[in-house]
């Protein structure tokens, strides 16, 4: 099961490698190819992410955006008790 | 009825206080680290409409193209006298300033100390990466001793420049000076640390508390010549033995609520 | 028009800097200007201005970039030591194209020098004693009286041109007393620039105020955009007095507490039936070149009266440009020439020519 | 119209404001005036003066070396100014504590015993006071209403109640060149 | 003669230095001049000399001020924000008549502007950016060999006039490498000055350095002294080179960079034809009027190139004085003006006359 | 064949080193007693002829027309900038700075923190009379709080000018300061204290110790306006209080022989 | 003769050496030369280049705007500098990690696996010097000699030991635009 | 009988009366007079002076010299003992 996930603007990274060494999960490495500023860039090598945040935290660039997953009860959106008449009920839900 | 559902949220993202371009910094560089963290304290707190920003020469004199705040910059080493400037003439917005050790340390120490005397209420942000960044190599005021730049090719010595200052430690003494301490951004950990401090300076700005100074014990790999990683832990090693993360000075008990 | 008051001529600038709205005044006690701030620290803080006493003159002109930048009205007052170190502060206004007002109320140099007064900051305060090209707009009061009123006209100059405006006094325009009236002033009419740092506000983009264009094609925009305001305000601004130089033969050429001297000296002279005439700039920059040089067309030469070794007389000959000859005579180190020695002097002339 | 007057004492003596007064009166009196004092570290050690100019033109310079009245209240002044005065000027001079007279013979001089009149008049502070009053008779320099309103002027409220004393110090002054 | 060796600018007036036996340096890092410093840090130190990095430009031009007062023979360099912080300090030394070299590499200004070279503090550089009548010897290298020789000249003319000297250089030729070979120079011969504060030893009164001078007279002694020097360094020590000046019908003056550039246009322009001169003054101050007075007796029209707004330009119509027509051609911030723009504007001028 | 004399020996008198001649100080002013104190223990030491003073602007400014050694005048606040210059290049000699409270705490504090930092060895006597006397009595950093100067009509107050700076507390923190102390001149016993405390600073200097500073709290009867016996009795009331007298800093044990 | 040539690419790729090298061999052969590199701030993040000029006559401005010949070793300085070069002048790249190429066809371009040659080399160091080896073939700037004379000169001591490398480096590129 | 003195260069003096206060004995005064400076100036009113340097140290002016009275055995310039033969002694005092 994914517990998170980070998103890396390749281009703008730097190469510096800070987020690869802040990551307790070794979920980064930087990759062979380089950007167009000339740099190697970071990525995701695994998916053991856990979107702690520190490889986002240490960026000096903010090129890594991080997403944790929630559990989300599934409840509906509405839930509708004690109709005693007959009337209408309209939900809108976005 | 009640089901269980998986989903990303996006937890950490660049604040939308940080302009959306390339930094001029070199690979690794803390300040980029700092402008990201400072730029997350203002968007959170909501004062991007009332902050201004004071950015001196060094290599942060370029903040204004990623801060999206009202910036001005200032001469090598006046940018507290500029805050004064402004912050006189707008007490209810809040007032930060951003500087490296040569401007702080060096040429600006006589603003330093009469501005944290005056208990000015404004917000120092102190990068002190230990050389001049912006001007390529040279000794700052907090080089360490043997520590090598390109004016001192044998090592720092005392004999020739002395002991590597310990501002912070002064600013610390005066009466005007509320809240001071030294935090790092070389580990995640740190990082958070800052910016809860950053958090509570602007805090103790809005109750008009005086001068707070935070010190960011920070690297310039490229000056140093190492690479990102290295500076990080020569950073670790050499730095903050002689200059100690935490607080130097903290409110007395009574004034917190 | 209100009372008339006597009044020191330091005081007398302060109490205009109130009534005009000056916002802010940041500056560093030194001899000859110090009432000024003392009169402050009183008068306006009372009337709810600010007043900082700075630890020394590099930080009150830095205070006044940040405050002039923030969109205040803001003052600063030093004297010709104190005034060197605002060198590079002021290129650094001129840059960043922010309004303020500087007064520098002149004493004998070089150095720590005396406490009198003297005019030896000309070139300092007119072709830029900071680094690269820039120009202050640079008033010269020859009385208590212009003391007050250039004040008034010296911020609206400022906030007209997003340009620095300088008061360029001396010892003695800033310690003697005269009679002085203050202009009615509608304070209240200014209102704060568009361009100024008070926050970013969702409707508009974020201020920056910079003297930092480091692509040089950027920088040199800059340098047009200064040079074009420069070229409009050499077109627009030129102030000066012309006393009987309609029918002069000789044309004495002075401001400030010279021109005083002069002016008397002329009547000394005019009474022997000696056509002088005075030409008294107020703008030193703009300067009068066009009336000097028409002057030139008519007159037999000129004497240029400066309380220093011989500045102003380099622009009154670019004036001239050949057409006559132009004269000096000064006196240095704060000592003031008399009007007999300029009455000598120009007889001197009489017998060359 | 034109006088040109310096005042010269020791600090404390009131020459500063004896020649303030001097000019408020006379710009009371409609005339072009100047103040201008001595100024910056060598009052220190005590000597201070201030040079008062009237006219009924505009004025020139503020600072002057020849002066036709000089008004000197010590020895170090009288030394200092005794040769500043034009010929046919006139000098003044407080009595007291004065061991070298002055020489010039080109020049009227006036002593008069400011200070000891002063003391008669129990407060030693109107003594400069006297001293106007004796310029005032001798030159004709302003009205003494002009000089009153200028004092009334000047002092603060507080010290409205002294103004009865100033005037009959003024008074007591112009007495003693009277004969 | 020596090696020839290939060095940036900045380092071949560091290595000058040392071999003019300069005793200790004081100096401030700022771009494009550091290598100065960092040349010095190692070379000057490895040889016995005294180099320290002082907290701020005002604090270097100070220990300049004591070190030279103290006899020793010294130098300062920055760029142009640098030196206008020093306008207090220059002031006092050449008021308290202390030889030294301060050098400055000129960047774009105004404000922090840029770091690429420019020629625009040529105003403050020699009529006086700090307060009072005083002047510098000013000396303008073109290339990186005189970047070298002036050092030597500049030492020596310091001590012959008890007066400060300045190297008016910019970034392209501080940081530029060329070729340059060192003179002969024996440091061995200079003596520490009779007026120096070593000490106040039996047989002699104390020395005292000072530009303190309260009371006007004398204030005006210490300046008819200073003008009388002057007077004198305006005699003995122009310095100028005159290229093809004898049948020029139109003189071209540049100094630094810029005549270099001319001195590529004016190769440009004889070769199709046209009769350009080139003069290049090497001081300026003193300035080479006087020849340029006489040139203008035979030549059509001056054509002044300056890396900046204009401002040696009046130097040349001071000396022309109404002669002829004096054009003038400058880029700003930065930019650097090319042979191709100076041959368009003689073109131009010559479709004018 | 012994027999019993009594004789009147000069047991104190104007010392040679100090000049013949009036000085310009204010009846009672503490600048004098300094003065020749200095200049006694010139004499006493014997180093009349390796001693070079400076003194910046300030009152003391025309310290040179009364000390009879070789003197430098310094610009305001550069005083050890100046002093720097001259030890550097002449390190054997014995170099002092003479510097009042605006000189050396306000404008001069940066070169006064960088002084000290680079433990350069040379000795400042620091007069600390709360006041700019030169200039005629503006607010100085050291102003006490309340304290009615012509800048501050109503008083020094915190808001608006901050605290009386003690600027040699925080000197004394520096590591290349070795010897730091508050003195003062208002009783006979303070002046034999001074004169001990010189004596000791210059022999620091000679074993190249590092920075001695010397602070002397002192009066300025014409701006306090009050008589001297009144100055040195509020002296004694007012500024002791705030400025402790005593050694702020003293060399270790084992370094002292 | 009269060549001006900017050298560009990232730092640490040997640009400014490289410019450098070439202005002392021109010096060794008595022509006139100035080397200008780029400097400041705007180094960081990367980029570098220098300006080499090598005449017969006086050298007028080291600062240029368009050159004979560009020396270009990334994609930003290809992007940056293909248009500064003179109608009829020569562009060299390095073939590595170049996406876009030039689009020019008034001027002769030269594409060359450097970086690729001085990984065979074992040394990915003299990578610039292979470059240097395709310009002195090009262009006959100097002789193959005078550029070991300067590196001899240039190269402290410890590093005479990589000569014999350089030199082959040297031949290796100026055998790349042989074909 | 006198312990000590002092002698004050009156025209120096600027009368600041901080020698009065500084002696335990009383033996300074203010005079009437002023000096040529227009100060009054300090005078010995009494003989009691012990010669402690106290007035001297805090003068400002520098203008108090003290002298101490010491008791000095009067002993003659030299003895000679033991002569043993027909020598002839010169004794040259200054
Ligand atoms: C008056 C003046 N002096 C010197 C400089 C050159 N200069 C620019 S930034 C700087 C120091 C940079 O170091 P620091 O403040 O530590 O900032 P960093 O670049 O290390 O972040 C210097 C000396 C200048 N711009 N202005
Ligand atoms: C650059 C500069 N600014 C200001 C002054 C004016 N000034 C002269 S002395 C002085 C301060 C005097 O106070 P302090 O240093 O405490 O000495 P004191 O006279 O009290 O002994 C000032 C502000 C000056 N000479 N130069
Ligand atoms: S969020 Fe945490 S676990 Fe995920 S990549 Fe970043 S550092 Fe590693
Ligand atoms: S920390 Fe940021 S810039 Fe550095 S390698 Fe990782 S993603 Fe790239
Ligand atoms: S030079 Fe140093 S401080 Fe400046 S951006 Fe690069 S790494 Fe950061
Ligand atoms: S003004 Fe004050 S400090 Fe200056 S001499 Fe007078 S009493 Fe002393
Ligand atoms: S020496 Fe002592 S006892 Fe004698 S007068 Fe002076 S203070 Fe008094
Ligand atoms: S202390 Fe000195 S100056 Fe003061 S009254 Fe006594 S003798 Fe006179
Ligand atoms: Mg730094
Ligand atoms: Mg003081």
């Amino acid at each position: 099961m994914i517990r998170g996930k980070v998103e890396i603007d390749i281009e703008k990274c730097k190469g510096c490698s800070l987020c690869v060494v802040s990551c307790k999960q070794g979920t980064l490495e930087m990759s062979k190819q380089i950007n167009k500023q000339g740099y190697q860039y970071a990525v995701m090598v695994k998916d053991n992410c856990t979107g702690c945040e520190n490889c986002a935290l240490v960026c000096p660039d903010a090129v890594i955006t991080v997403y944790r997953a929630t559990k989300k009860k599934k409840e509906p959106i509405a839930q509708i008790t004690g109709v005693k008449e007959d009337i209408t009920i309209s939900i809108n839900s976005k | 009825m009640v089901e269980e559902e998986i989903c990303l949220e996006k937890v950490y993202s660049k604040p939308t206080t940080l302009l959306d371009v390339k930094m001029h910094y070199c690979p690794g560089c803390g300040h980029g680290v700092v402008h990201k963290i400072l730029m997350e304290v203002v968007e959170e707190l909501g004062i991007q409409e009332s902050t201004i920003g004071v950015a001196p020469v060094g290599c942060s004199v370029f903040a204004y193209n990623y801060m999206n705040i009202d910036m001005q910059e200032a001469a090598h080493g006046r940018a507290t006298a500029v805050a004064t400037g402004i912050k006189r003439v707008l007490p209810d917005k809040y007032v930060f300033t951003y500087q490296g050790d040569g401007d702080l340390a060096a040429i600006g120490t006589g603003e330093t100390i009469h501005t944290a005397n005056r208990g000015e209420n404004i917000l120092t942000i102190f990068i002190n990466n230990a050389i001049y960044g912006m001007t390529t190599g040279q000794m700052a005021p907090t080089t360490l001793l043997n520590m090598v730049t390109t004016t001192t090719p044998f090592g720092r010595k005392v004999e020739a420049n002395g002991y590597p200052l310990k501002i912070t430690d002064l600013i610390a003494q005066l009466p005007g000076a509320y809240y001071v301490t030294r935090q790092s951004v070389h580990t995640p950990n740190n990082v958070r640390k800052l910016k809860k401090a950053i958090a509570l300076a602007f805090r103790y700005q809005k109750e008009k508390r005086g001068y707070c100074l935070i010190e960011v014990v920070s690297n310039c790999p490229s000056n140093w010549k190492m690479t990102p990683i290295e500076a990080n832990k020569w950073l670790e090693e050499n730095m903050l033995p002689y200059y100690p993360l935490g607080d130097l000075k903290v409110p007395p008990k009574e004034e917190e609520k | 028009m209100g009372e008339i008051r006597l009044m020191k001529g330091n005081e007398a600038l302060a109490e205009a800097a109130i009534r005009a709205g000056c916002q802010a005044y940041f500056g560093y006690p030194i001899t000859p200007q110090s009432e000024v701030l003392e009169y402050l620290s009183k008068e306006m803080v009372e009337r709810g201005g600010i007043v900082l006493q700075a630890e020394s003159e590099v930080a009150s002109i830095n205070m006044i970039y940040g405050a002039a930048g923030a969109g205040a009205r803001v003052m600063t007052t030093s004297s010709s030591p104190g005034i060197s170190l605002m060198q590079e502060g002021i290129s650094y206004i001129a840059s960043a194209e922010l309004p303020c007002l500087i007064v520098n109320v002149q004493r004998g140099g070089p150095g720590l020098g005396t406490i009198q007064p003297s005019q030896a900051d000309y070139f300092q305060a007119t072709k830029g004693g900071g680094h690269g090209d820039y120009h202050l707009i640079v008033l010269a009061p020859n009385s208590v009286q212009e003391m007050a009123d250039f004040v008034f006209d010296g911020f609206d100059l400022a906030d007209k041109y997003r340009n620095p405006v300088m008061i360029l006094a001396d010892g003695a325009l800033g310690q003697m007393m005269e009679k002085v009236e203050f202009k009615e002033y509608d304070a209240s009419k200014r209102t704060i620039p568009a361009w100024a740092t008070t926050g970013k506000t969702k409707d508009r983009e974020r201020n920056i105020i910079t003297s930092l264009f480091i692509e040089p094609e950027r920088m040199e925009l800059q340098n047009k955009i200064l040079q074009e305001k420069y070229a409009k305000i050499c077109e627009t601004e030129v102030r000066y007095e012309s006393i009987q130089t309609d029918d002069a033969d000789y044309i004495l050429v002075a401001y400030g507490l010279s021109a005083r001297i002069c002016h008397k000296a002329q009547q000394l002279l005019r009474k022997n039936g000696v056509k002088v005439g005075l030409l008294r700039p107020k703008t030193l920059y703009p300067y009068p070149y066009k009336i000097l040089n028409e002057l030139a067309d008519k007159a037999k030469s000129f004497l240029v009266v400066e309380m220093n070794a011989g500045q102003m007389v380099e622009d009154v000959r670019l004036a001239v440009n050949g057409k006559k000859q132009v004269y000096f005579f000064g006196k240095m180190g704060g000592v003031i020439p008399t009007p007999e020695d300029v009455v000598n002097e120009i007889n001197k002339i009489m017998k060359i020519s | 119209m034109l006088q040109e007057i310096i005042f010269a004492g020791f600090g404390g003596q009131g020459v500063l404001s004896m020649g303030q007064i001097l000019a408020y009166a006379a710009m009371l009196e409609n005339r072009e005036v100047s103040w201008m004092p001595s100024y910056g570290p060598e009052m220190r050690g005590g000597t201070a003066n201030c040079i008062t100019i009237i006219s009924d033109e505009v004025i020139s310079s503020p600072i002057i070396s020849k002066f036709d009245t000089a008004i000197v209240l010590n020895q170090p002044s009288l030394d200092k100014f005794e040769k500043a005065v034009t010929p046919n000027g006139i000098l003044i001079y407080d009595t007291n504590n004065i061991i070298k007279l002055p020489t010039r013979n080109d020049i009227k001089i006036y002593p008069i015993p400011a200070s000891q009149e002063a003391l008669n008049l129990k407060n030693s502070r109107v003594m400069n006071v006297i001293v106007l009053g004796a310029l005032l008779r001798l030159r004709n320099t302003v009205k003494v209403e002009s000089v009153m309103s200028a004092l009334k002027k000047v002092l603060p409220e507080r010290y409205h109640h002294l103004l009865p004393l100033n005037e009959k110090a003024l008074m007591r002054g112009m007495e003693l060149v009277n004969n």
